[in-house]
């Protein structure tokens, strides 16, 4: 079984590769190293329906992904974007440490709410991004910023999906991990905005308002913080009051708020052409999402994940505890969510069996998974942050190289607080 | 557009129809595949679920419930298969006790397919078979394997978090749809929710005395090989788990308390919502196991795993693994005995009217001796009317 | 509720038909063929989920 | 697949067979063990069910009165009347984390307890009779080095002692080792020792 596995992965990196080296997409590319990956373990007509089947494992998500992006692209086509960005630099360029904590609190909210980094990207990131700018903040550590803060968001509470499916695959309830989450996500996304744009130059507040667009005659405040209100008014009344309203569901909410900021927007929106435009913006995005399910089905079928687990969880503790900070973003990067039953679990149950406190421990190990979301070859939030911002810059070079001291911030961070989980738990939780 | 270009997404295309078609006959024959059971000579009368709410009537949950009754005023004793399909020991238990059973005092209520709609659907992502097969002296009889969860088709989507009714206790997304997260239920909820309701309703009013839940679980989770026991049933538990370790079973049971914090789940809910003594059953299924090897039909009803094995070597597990595995007639054998020890047991601490009297259904011994599939009937050798369908 | 509830899922199939109408829009119109083959994979959920078979 | 591996014996009637089948006794070996008089007082360190056990099987054996009580304090023992106080050893993890056991509180409780016991004069008995299923972690082993060292004699299940720790430990510790062959027979070793 150990050789097959062995032998299944080798087909999959391999065929990864040379799809890679032949010019095929990173998508393409590891959806044939899917189909190798399964033909090579013996899978015979079934493993159609694997491949199939595995694409269903993020529908959910993509959903999110796309409303989402549609909600936020009907925004900025509204002129709402333009009216805040300039609204924010007007009054907050002059108060620069106000102004970045208010950034960091907009970039948290969709995150901690969703569960998903690129939820915040998608909604908030250009924006944000924009406000950034116009401080002066340099393109590649806007990037950074984003990326950064949409990854401490997603691992912010209340919803950090890796904690939850992690606990629910461990049969533990999803409580206890808002403060240590907090405590995790706030200070390394404020570390992260202010270690980057905390040296910015002060700027001309006039000549950067010259220099933004225009919002549209008729655009206010109430028109544009309606849809957001509604947003966060059918998010809040789903915690209030569950059992007097219908399970509407992230992807429905955003589309209801977009039908509001249709109904409100002073400009007539061309709708079709909005939503081909964000689903032609998020093929990357979602294609990784279908793609990726179908991979981890082949190796969940051949014992490739299994073998991946069972390499991690049989790992010296000490050295579990000196590479965790590199294996959890890693397996992030390739597998997405789905790490969070594949390493999550075992690795919650090891811990707590060695005596760590299982709720600080999962905590910790939920903060390092978004490290790894700009990491390939899904790097999901990393590309929707580029994405979203029209970086051009080198993606290794410059995206990644300006967010490496932040990343280690809040690895170590996340490391001391799982090695030392029992004593921290016991003041957490005393 | 250029040729090449046209001649990718014609083939792309071609491809795609071809996988869907290939793929979704496959979901097809899953989702509308029907289980045969034999109603024993015990089973006096089936109703189904939605006799006692009209929220799952002619539902996918709509399941059937067969009752034992002696006739002789006795306990009442509720079997419950299927919460989770991906753990066949329970269904097959309780289908077990159906097609077996003869109950001369009180009265057995057995459910096989507690969460249909979780047997209509395999896991994205886990690679379970859609059928197992379980050999039998007239042929082979085929299962559905299921997921652990409600099928989106018939419940989506799910809330952002799931909020339990009715005490709010935040848990992950689709444990709305896990049936042993609902308890204990809403009767306007969503489909699982109001499936668990129902069950209730059935509890309430059937007067059930002692309620039984059977599980698997994974090697890794230390809820493993044990009673869960409500307050209610700890002295049955207890003793169940004393004289099945000292008897019966090579590998020990243990035992232990529901815990008050961790909600949704049967053992709690139904013991504080309901007369009823709750407990639940686990015994060790390695295809669980996250860090399981290849996934197929043979490691679903072997039970042996290299990759669980080596973990175990490493201390990593809370079963004992080595390369006998864990055979279904074991895990079937376990719970059986542990069903048939609990109401043994439970006689021995009520007065004599209040017990329940139950034989016909083999213990651990005999199954493992002779197999699970010879205590399954053939459906094509009785009457149609003794026939149902889960 | 049950009705509420019934109602949020139909528009969950329509919102489901509503982005598989665009996906294939968007694959008869790119120019690219490996996007074309992504709009495809990407296409085999909503197709199948719309039909209620996964 | 190896068929004895899965068929140990015969299952029989749960009470019939017990008097026989139930003990297998071997007081230990350099220290004797004193007598066990009711009253009895039974609690775990560790919210595990093994003080139910003891108590049923205690029931069992006619060795009454005994009482458990999982929250048992060092206030609920004082002027009861017990003379004896058993204390289970090995977690309870249904459900980690915030719905798990904190093993350190129990470990504080199970101190302030047997200071108590001392000073009423009570023999303390630490017992481990749930088997290896209670020996995984690091929660059953902080338990189990918490009780021992403060008990008057070691009772464990022979399924405890599979890897000979009970045998070194109670050595170590210079404390008498009561080994019953399983749960079952706990009350009816307990009664010998009357």
């Amino acid at each position: 079984m150990f050789a097959h596995a062995s032998l299944v992965l080798a087909v999959i990196v391999g065929a990864f590769l040379v799809a890679k080296l032949c010019r095929i997409s990173t998508e393409l590319s590891m959806f044939l190293a899917a189909v190798a990956g399964g033909l090579a373990s013996g899978a015979d007509l079934s493993l159609i329906r694997h491949l199939v089947e595995g694409t269903f494992t993020y529908f959910d998500v993509c959903l999110i992904f796309l409303t989402a992006t549609f909600f936020m692209t009907l925004v900025k086509e509204s002129g709402g974007v333009a009216f805040i960005v300039r609204r924010i630099v007007a009054t907050f360029a002059t108060r620069k440490v106000m102004c970045l904590l208010l950034l960091t609190l907009v970039m948290l909210i969709p995150g901690a709410l969703t569960g998903s980094g690129a939820a915040s990207v998608l909604t908030v990131g250009a924006l944000v991004g924009a406000v950034l700018a116009a401080m002066g903040v340099e393109e590649t550590r806007r990037v950074a910023i984003v990326f950064l803060c949409a990854a401490m968001s997603a691992a912010a509470p209340p919803i950090n999906l890796w904690a939850m499916m992690a606990a629910a695959g461990a049969n533990m309830p999803y409580t206890g991990f808002g403060l240590p989450l907090g405590i995790l996500s706030v200070t390394g996304a404020l570390f992260a905005m202010f270690f980057l744009a905390g040296g910015s130059k002060p700027v001309e507040v006039e000549k950067v308002l010259r220099a933004l667009p225009e919002a549209p005659q008729g655009m206010g405040w109430g028109r544009v913080l309606a849809p957001f209100f509604l947003l966060a008014l059918l998010v809040v009344a789903g915690r209030l009051a569950p059992f007097s309203m219908p399970v509407l569901g992230l992807p429905l909410i955003f589309l209801l708020c977009a039908g509001m900021t249709i109904l409100l927007s002073p400009r007539k929106l061309p709708l079709w052409k909005i939503l081909g435009d964000t689903v032609e913006a998020l093929l990357p995005l979602v294609g990784i999402m279908v793609v990726v399910g179908a991979l981890i089905q082949v190796m969940a079928l051949s014992g490739a994940r299994g073998l991946i687990s069972l390499s991690v969880v049989t790992l010296p503790l000490s050295v579990l505890y000196a590479t965790l900070f590199l294996i959890l973003p890693v397996s992030e990067g390739m597998l997405q969510y789905a790490v969070a039953p594949l390493l999550g679990v075992p690795l919650i149950m090891l811990f707590n069996m060695k005596g760590l406190d299982p709720v600080v421990a999962l905590s910790a190990m939920a903060v390092l998974w978004p490290l790894g979301d700009c990491l390939p070859p899904t790097a999901v939030v990393g590309r929707a942050a580029v994405l979203e911002l029209g970086y051009k810059g080198n993606y290794w070079s410059g995206f990644v190289k300006t967010c490496l001291v932040p990343l280690a911030f809040i690895a170590a961070l996340a490391t001391l607080f799982l090695v030392y989980s029992a004593r921290i738990g016991a003041v957490l939780g005393g | 557009m250029e040729r090449r270009t046209l001649l990718v997404k014609a083939l792309s295309l071609l491809i795609t129809v071809v996988f869907m078609v290939v793929a979704g006959r496959e979901f097809r024959a899953h989702r509308t595949f029907r289980e045969p059971v034999v109603a024993g000579e015990g089973v006096t009368a089936v109703r189904t679920l939605g006799d006692y709410h009209p929220g799952v009537k002619g539902t996918v949950n709509d399941c059937n419930i067969y009752f034992l009754d002696s006739g002789k005023p006795g306990a009442t004793v509720l079997v419950f298969g299927g919460t989770h399909p991906e753990e066949p020991a329970a269904n097959l238990t309780a289908e077990l006790f159906v097609e077996n059973a003869r109950v001369e005092q009180g009265r057995l209520l057995v459910v096989i397919r507690g969460n249909r709609s979780a047997s209509t659907y395999t896991r994205n992502g886990e690679a379970y078979p859609t059928f197992y097969r379980i050999p039998t002296p007239w042929g082979e009889k085929t299962y559905r394997m299921g997921d652990r969860c409600s099928s989106p088709l018939d419940s989506w989507p799910d809330p952002e978090v799931y909020l339990h009714y009715p005490t709010k206790q935040m848990l992950a997304y689709m444990d709305i749809r896990n049936l042993n997260r609902t308890w204990p239920g809403r009767p306007g909820g969503l489909l699982t929710e109001r499936t668990t309701f129902a069950f209730m309703e059935l509890i309430r009013s059937e007067k059930v005395d002692v309620f039984i839940d059977l599980h698997e679980a994974e090697l890794e989770y230390p809820v493993e090989n044990t009673i869960v026991a409500h307050e209610k049933a700890q002295g049955v538990a207890a003793m169940t788990s004393m004289v099945l370790t000292a008897q019966e079973f090579p590998v020990p049971i243990g035992m232990e308390f529901s815990p008050v914090a961790l909600r949704g789940l049967s053992h709690r809910e139904v013991g504080d919502n309901s007369d009823a003594m709750s407990m639940i059953f686990e015994v060790a299924e390695p295809f669980l196991d996250r860090i399981r090897g290849i996934t197929d039909e043979a490691l679903l009803l072997e039970g042996k795993d290299e990759f669980v094995k080596k973990a175990g070597e490493h201390g990593l597990l809370y079963a004992p693994m080595d390369d006998s595995g864990w055979p279904i007639a074991v895990r079937v054998g376990r719970h059986a005995s542990t069903v048939l020890q609990t109401l043994e047991t439970f006689n021995t601490m009520e007065t004599p009217e209040r017990q329940i009297l139950v034989s016909g259904v083999p213990r651990y011994a005999e199954l493992v001796d002779k197999g699970l599939g010879a205590f399954f009937r053939d459906p094509s050798g009785v009457s149609e009317d003794r026939v149902f369908y889960e | 509720m049950i009705t509420l509830n019934g109602l949020v899922t139909a528009a969950y199939y329509a919102m489901t038909a509503l982005f598989g109408v665009v996906l294939c829009r968007n694959f008869f119109r790119t120019r690219n063929a490996q996007d074309a083959v992504l709009y495809c994979i990407i296409l085999v959920p909503f197709v199948l989920r719309l039909l209620r078979v996964k | 697949m190896k068929e004895a591996f899965f068929v140990r014996r015969k299952n029989g009637r749960i009470f019939a067979g017990l008097a026989l089948a139930a003990v297998f006794l071997f007081a230990a070996v350099a220290v004797q063990a004193a007598p066990i008089e009711p009253p009895i007082a039974v609690t775990t360190c560790g919210q595990s069910p093994g003080a139910v056990m003891v108590k049923m099987s205690c029931a069992q054996a006619k060795l009454m009165p005994t009482d458990s009580d999982n929250k048992l304090t060092a206030d609920g023992l004082r002027g009861k009347g017990y003379k004896t106080l058993i204390i289970t050893t090995g977690t309870s993890m249904k459900g980690m984390g915030a719905a798990g056991t904190d093993v350190n509180k129990e470990i504080a409780r199970i101190e302030e307890l047997v200071k108590a016991a001392r000073e009423e004069g009570m023999l303390v008995v630490g017992a481990h009779v749930e088997g290896m299923a209670r020996r995984t972690d690091a929660s059953d082993e902080a338990s189990i080095k918490a009780v021992m060292p403060l008990s008057d004699m070691i009772l464990i299940i022979e399924d405890s002692d599979k890897d000979g720790f009970f045998t070194a430990y109670s050595k170590e510790l210079n404390k008498p080792l009561v080994v019953v062959k399983d749960a079952l027979g706990i009350g009816a070793a307990l009664a010998e020792l009357k």
